[in-house]
């Protein structure tokens, strides 16, 4: 963590897009996207978290390799909890697509 | 982070057993993101359980999905962002020394915090009013009469509920703490404790913060946008 | 000797034997592992005890030997997972023409019915050399159905169908236990399975008093819940014709396609509006709380019933019994 | 412990203040370790009475001594007790707390008062535990499957899982403790390719701990949850899977055996070093080996499921996923086994267990491999055959790795010796104990003996009693360290600085070590295990 300190500009620029973000994935919900409506909306999520995590947080200037690793892992965690399990559910019930 | 926030009032306190300010920063930095990570895990459990029955349940989901506020729900997610934004620049302004901005900052952070909780609680209130509470005389009724199109299953529905509640209880609860600690961050701040020599207590309360807004950056579009398009 | 202290449970079903077999081969596998390693360890304690005047002699390791034992055991166990496996897939496919038996858990007793119509309950008559299917549900808890002698084992859940089958070698009485824990009477909840030579199980099957076969009562119920006022045995019924459906893929309103198994007409009754058959309506109503988990066994196998080949072994009888 | 205090000539941790208060509101790394040491025995004797009364329970086929729902209660409360208030704490909440900073060159873990709180966390979680035992117990068994736990137990068991979920927390803090720790306060010099293996060995640990160990927080407040509220995750009759719980469950404890097991690996790396006077063999190999575990531990855990109503396809995957972590548990051993080559051995009671450890180990490690195989484990899951397995790595295994490493720092943690030749009786006797009381229960398992089973047919009695007779001779086995180590503290022969003349920078710190544990701060400029540059003495020293 160095003491790089960012310009409120740029805060603000974060913050009008999550705000624009926002607004379009509660628009974008009445569109009949057929299944790309939760693909959409899962994409724009991590847009806003990706920002978030970056800029506020702090993690795209001022973190060292270890906290990325920390989150990277994290996530990774995340998602062997959730697609092993679908390994169960996915092929429990005898269904084709 | 217990450690750095707890030190004496005055200035850059080093405890004793680091050997320079730099490693007891790290050393808070790396806890709390270590903390934050096992968040995730712990909200991932309930994702799982979503995802399945999400995947089984379809239909009720979406029918559930549809009767939440999305007013209410958009104005909460915009709530919350712009309390991160006041908790972005809280923390410039204490690397910088503001404390007349630092103060502010916490200020407005703690409004839209409430703010956030007291629009939950209105929205958490219009479900017991419908009956959407599992456990508290559920009943989805409504729902199969206001979507005669999709076919419910009262008690998959209630599964809905179940996770909407856990989900967005559980949240709130980090909401509360984050609350508590603003308010100990702000009281410390007003006394002028932080300054561009000693800020890590706001900047791990912010990391705190953010994270919990990131939450429920992902819970607006899976509990309130499952299925909004028109119906057929 | 070892009437009181046996070592090795009976072999009564054509599977025991393959599980029998590859556990004897972990045995001496594991066997030689430990003997080679406790024997080593042994010998290098003795020889290299402490002495006066002798050194440890420093050995930073050895990059080959670490990946030898690394890729050599891994093989080893690949072995045995692929033959773990193998019994696993054949423990798991019933045959096809496999006689069913419907299998009813509760807290503490098993309820078991046989097609033909016999119910016992923590008892379960079967005869020598024909392949027996199990259907099994809870009314309650998790239970697991476990006979040891025939190594099989399958845990039975509220909610839905879990199937299991074997085929008896050898006349005798044996062990029907639960083996997942469901509550005070957990260990008590204990029957027998009596493996009988084929005349002597007709001779059982004839002589028990029977209610009418599963599909006969089944066909009853349908009567009286009203199935058939849309379930009829033309294409004019507000519902699909059941006719045949059974083990076929069924295609669905949302584009999928399912398999009709038992859990699929299971949970066609119990909640129909979560999968609908592409071209019908949603309007089949909830029977969860309606029917009970015996008539729903029942029901299944009249829908089944009408699959059926007229030919097929097991129907046969059912004109006779009643 | 406060008043059993030495009073060598030097200020130490011990003698530094006195007092209740001086304990209870420590925030000494080696204190904190002490209140754990004497909170988890605690518990551990607790767990083992209620094993006692379960062995007794079982001496005859019929259900005779104690009435079935207090049977339930007992292996119940025996699981969660030994599980989540011994054996998980056990090695890192006490040899862990007391050894990671000394052993890295560090005046204390980085978060001290973090750490006094993760212990006051798990007394509470404690006395909730013993709450709930004394009002009624729970009789889910120690997994809480739905829906027995959520719908159908009269028993109390919102509370066992609220005090596993503050114990849970407590567990947390610990690891992330150590994480930071190891990353942020070694000492100068002390780089990652020079950490002793017990280091490696409890970073691994930490990660698990951090991982897994939310999931079970969540798990099992959402079965608190459904029971409260009826909510209908896990409820079968409202479309709720059960199976979910288990998955969820899982995720988290099947990880959590290598939590129990790492940090016993981590001593006896540590132990076969110094009484082989060897550097450990694969050094590298061996560090990696515990990562690989952390891992891998998180892909296998549907291997408790494989009979349990999952689909056909994930059962292979699972299955093939927990031959790849046997992988490095294999490596760990032959590098131990190896390094006793050309080493000089001597058998101290440490040592004992050690060769306990790696014996007991393995076995129960090779009957893992039998219930990973699918064919095999739809026979014997859920059989004494399984209880045996666990019981071989957990009982054989972790607690004997733990006993060895008490024996190996009580000089360190307490100042004086303790007496050589009663500790090598006692580690006979366990071994003994142990064998006689575990091994009758492979048999009974592949003779299809269920678990959890407060009665029984009556051939399976000879090994039952067996059993029930080796468990009395473990208890003696457990009993005798107790007493001569609370001998010792006040009777046992004062300790020098290097007792066991080993390798490591808590051997370079007086016995007990000072509050800040060294007098100057530590520069490593030496490799792990350095043996060669460590002479040999006549005679070594023991009590
Ligand atoms: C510390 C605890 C611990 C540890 C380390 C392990 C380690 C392992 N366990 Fe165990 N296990 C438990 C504790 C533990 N287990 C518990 C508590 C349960 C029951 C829970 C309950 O239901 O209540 C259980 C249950 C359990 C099951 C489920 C049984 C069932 O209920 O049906 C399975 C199935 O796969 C399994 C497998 C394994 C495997 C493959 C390993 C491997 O990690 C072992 C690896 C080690 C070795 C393999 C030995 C050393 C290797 C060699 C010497 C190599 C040479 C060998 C050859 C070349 C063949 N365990
Ligand atoms: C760390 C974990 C751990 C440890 C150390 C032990 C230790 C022991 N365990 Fe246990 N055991 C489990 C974890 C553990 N166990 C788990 C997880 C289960 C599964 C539970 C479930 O199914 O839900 C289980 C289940 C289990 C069963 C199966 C019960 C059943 O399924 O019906 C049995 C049966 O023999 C058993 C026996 C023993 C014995 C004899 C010991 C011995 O090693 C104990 C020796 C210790 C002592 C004997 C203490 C000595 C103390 C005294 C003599 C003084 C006592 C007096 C006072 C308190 C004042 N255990
Ligand atoms: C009100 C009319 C109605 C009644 C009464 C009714 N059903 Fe149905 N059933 C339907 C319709 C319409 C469908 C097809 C749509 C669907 O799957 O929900 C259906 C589907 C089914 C299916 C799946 C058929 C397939 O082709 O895959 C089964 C099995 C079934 N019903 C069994 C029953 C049984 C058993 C009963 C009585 C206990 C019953 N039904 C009562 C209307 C009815
Ligand atoms: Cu039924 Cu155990
Ligand atoms: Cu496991």
């Amino acid at each position: 963590m160095s003491e790089h300190v960012l310009s409120s500009k740029m805060y603000y620029g974060i913050w009008i897009a999550l705000m624009i973000l926002t607004v379009v994935t509660a628009r974008v919900a009445f569109i009949d996207l057929g299944p790309f409506n939760t693909v959409v909306a899962l994409v724009i999520a991590t847009g806003k978290a990706l920002l978030v995590v970056l800029f506020f947080m702090h993690v795209k200037y001022a973190s060292e390799k270890l906290v990325k690793m920390v989150i990277v892992a994290s996530i990774f965690w995340l998602l062997l909890l959730l697609l092993l399990s679908l390994a169960d559910y996915g092929t429990r019930y005898a269904r084709h697509g | 982070m217990a450690d750095s926030t707890a030190t004496p009032v005055h200035g850059p306190e080093l405890l004793h057993h680091f050997s320079t300010a730099q490693q007891q920063r790290d050393a808070a930095s790396l806890g709390m993101w270590l903390f934050l990570g096992t968040e995730i895990m712990f909200f991932g459990g309930m994702f799982l359980a979503y995802l399945i029955y999400r995947l089984l349940y379809f239909n009720e989901f979406a029918a559930g999905s549809r009767s939440l506020d999305i007013w209410l729900g958009t104005i909460n997610t915009i709530v919350l962002i712009c309390s991160s934004l006041t908790v972005a620049l809280g923390v410039r302004a204490a690397q910088m020394g503001k404390r007349k901005l630092l103060v502010i900052l916490l200020l407005l952070t703690l409004i839209f915090g409430l703010a956030f909780l007291g629009i939950k609680g209105v929205e958490w209130y219009a479900k017991y009013k419908e009956h959407h509470i599992p456990g508290m005389s559920f009943d989805a009724g409504d729902l199969i009469r206001d979507y005669p199109q999709i076919h419910i299953d009262p008690a998959h529905e209630q599964i809905y509920f179940s996770l909407y509640f856990a989900m967005t209880g559980l949240h709130a609860l980090h909401m509360i703490i984050g609350v508590g600690m603003f308010t100990y961050l702000l009281y410390h701040s007003m006394k002028g404790r932080y300054g561009p020599e000693y800020y890590t207590p706001i900047e791990m309360g912010g990391l705190y913060w953010h994270f919990v807004d990131v939450v429920w950056i992902y819970l607006f579009p899976l509990l309130y946008l499952i299925d909004r398009k028109p119906l057929g | 000797m070892f009437d009181n202290l046996p070592l090795w449970p009976a072999r009564a079903s054509t599977g025991a034997g393959n599980v029998d077999a590859l556990y004897i081969f972990l045995l001496l596998l594991s066997g030689f592992m430990c003997l080679a390693i406790f024997s080593m360890i042994v010998v290098f304690a003795l020889r290299y005890r402490r002495q006066h005047g002798h050194e440890a002699e420093q050995i930073e390791g050895s990059t080959a030997l670490e990946i030898t034992w690394s890729v050599v055991p891994l093989g080893i166990f690949l072995v045995i997972f692929a033959w773990g496996a193998f019994i696993f897939f054949q423990e798991r496919t019933p045959p096809r023409d496999a006689s069913e038996i419907y299998v009813v858990a509760k807290q503490w007793m098993w309820k078991l019915e046989h097609v033909e119509g016999q119910r016992e309950i923590n008892e379960l008559h079967v005869p020598v050399g024909r392949d027996v299917k199990m259907i099994m549900t809870s009314q309650d808890v998790i239970h697991s159905f476990y006979i040891p002698a025939f190594r099989i084992k399958q845990d039975v859940l509220p909610g839905r169908y879990t199937t299991a089958w074997f085929r008896a070698t050898k006349p005798g009485v044996y062990h029907l236990f639960c083996a997942e824990y469901c509550g005070s009477q957990h260990s008590g909840m204990i029957g027998q399975i009596v493996v009988m030579e084929p005349a002597q199980y007709e001779a059982w099957l004839s002589g028990g008093s029977s209610s009418g076969s599963l599909a006969s009562n089944g066909e009853s119920i349908f009567q009286q819940l009203g199935c058939v006022t849309c379930h009829r045995s033309d294409t004019q019924g507000r519902g699909p014709n059941l006719a045949g459906i059974f083990g076929k893929p069924v295609q669905l309103e949302d584009g999928l396609t399912v398999v009709a198994d038992e859990n699929y007409v299971r949970e066609s009754i119990l909640s129909p509006s979560a999968k609908v058959v592409k071209g019908f309506k949603p309007i089949m109503p909830v029977f969860q709380g309606l029917v009970s988990e015996e008539q729903l066994t029942e029901l299944v196998a009249y829908v089944k019933s009408l699959s059926a080949a007229p030919t097929a072994g097991t129907k046969v009888r059912e004109s006779k019994v009643q | 412990m406060a008043t059993a205090v030495i009073t060598p000539e030097r200020e130490n941790y011990l003698n530094q203040e006195y007092g209740i208060k001086s304990w209870l509101l420590t925030v000494d790394h080696k204190r904190i370790a002490l209140l754990y040491l004497v909170s988890i025995t605690f518990f551990f004797f607790i767990g083992g009475f209620f094993a006692l009364l379960i062995r007794l329970e079982l001496l005859t086929p019929a259900g005779d001594l104690v009435q079935a729902d207090t049977y339930n209660k007992l292996f119940t409360m025996h699981g969660q007790v030994m599980i989540f208030f011994f054996l998980i704490p056990s090695i890192p909440a006490v040899l862990g707390n007391f050894l990671v900073p000394l052993m890295i060159g560090a005046k204390d873990l980085a978060f001290p008062r973090l750490n006094l709180l993760s212990w006051y966390l798990y007394i509470i979680a404690g006395a909730l535990m013993l709450h709930c035992i004394c009002t009624g117990g729970v009789d889910t068994g120690w997994t809480f499957y739905t829906p027995f736990s959520t719908a159908f137990s009269n028993t109390k068991v919102v509370e066992a899982g609220v005090a596993i979920f503050i114990a849970g927390f407590s567990s947390i803090l610990t690891g992330l403790n150590f994480v930071v720790t190891i990353h942020r306060m070694r000492a100068p010099g002390m780089t990652w390719d020079r950490l002793p293996l017990f280091i490696w060995a409890h970073y691994a640990t930490s990660v698990i701990q951090l991982l897994g160990t939310p999931v079970l927080a969540i798990t099992l407040l959402l079965v608190v949850f459904e029971r409260v509220f009826h909510l209908g995750i896990f409820d079968p009759t409202r479309g709720g899977d059960p199976l979910l719980f288990q998955h969820l469950f899982w995720f988290y404890s099947h990880p959590a055996v290598y939590i129990m097991i790492l940090p016993a690996m981590a001593v006896e790396s540590e132990v076969i070093a110094c009484f082989t006077r060897k550097r450990i063999f694969g050094y590298k190999f061996v560090a990696m080996s515990s990562i690989a575990i952390a891992v891998f531990g998180f892909l296998v855990w549907a291997h408790h499921m494989f009979v349990a109503g999952i689909s056909l396809y994930s059962a292979l995957i699972f299955s093939a996923l927990s031959y790849l972590v046997a992988v490095p548990s294999a490596i760990k051993v032959f590098n131990w086994t190896a390094t006793m080559y050309k080493g000089s051995i001597t058998f101290t009671t440490p040592m004992l267990y050690a060769f306990g450890f790696i014996g007991l180990f393995t076995m129960g490690g090779l009957t893992g491999l039998f219930l990973a195989a699918l064919g095999i484990d739809v026979h014997v899951t859920d059989t004494y055959f399984v209880i045996a397995h666990f019981h071989y790595i957990m009982v054989g295994g972790a607690v004997m790795g733990y006993l060895g490493g008490l024996h190996f720092w009580w000089p360190k943690i307490s100042g004086r010796m303790y007496p050589e030749w009663l500790g090598k009786f006692a580690a006979l006797i366990v071994f003994l104990g142990f064998n006689l009381t575990f091994f009758p229960q492979f048999i009974l398992g592949y003779m299809g003996m269920p678990r959890r089973y407060w009665q029984y047919p009556p051939e399976f009695q000879v090994l039952n009693v067996l059993s029930t007779a080796g468990s009395t001779i473990l208890a003696v086995g457990y009993v005798l360290p107790m007493v001569y180590f609370l001998w010792s503290m006040r009777y046992g022969k004062p300790a020098t600085e290097n007792p066991w003349n080993a390798a490591g920078l808590e051997w370079k710190t007086s016995s007990p070590p000072p509050t800040f544990n060294f007098d100057q701060p530590p520069v490593v400029d030496f490799e792990a295990y350095d043996y060669e540059h460590i002479p040999e003495v006549e005679e070594v020293p023991v009590g």
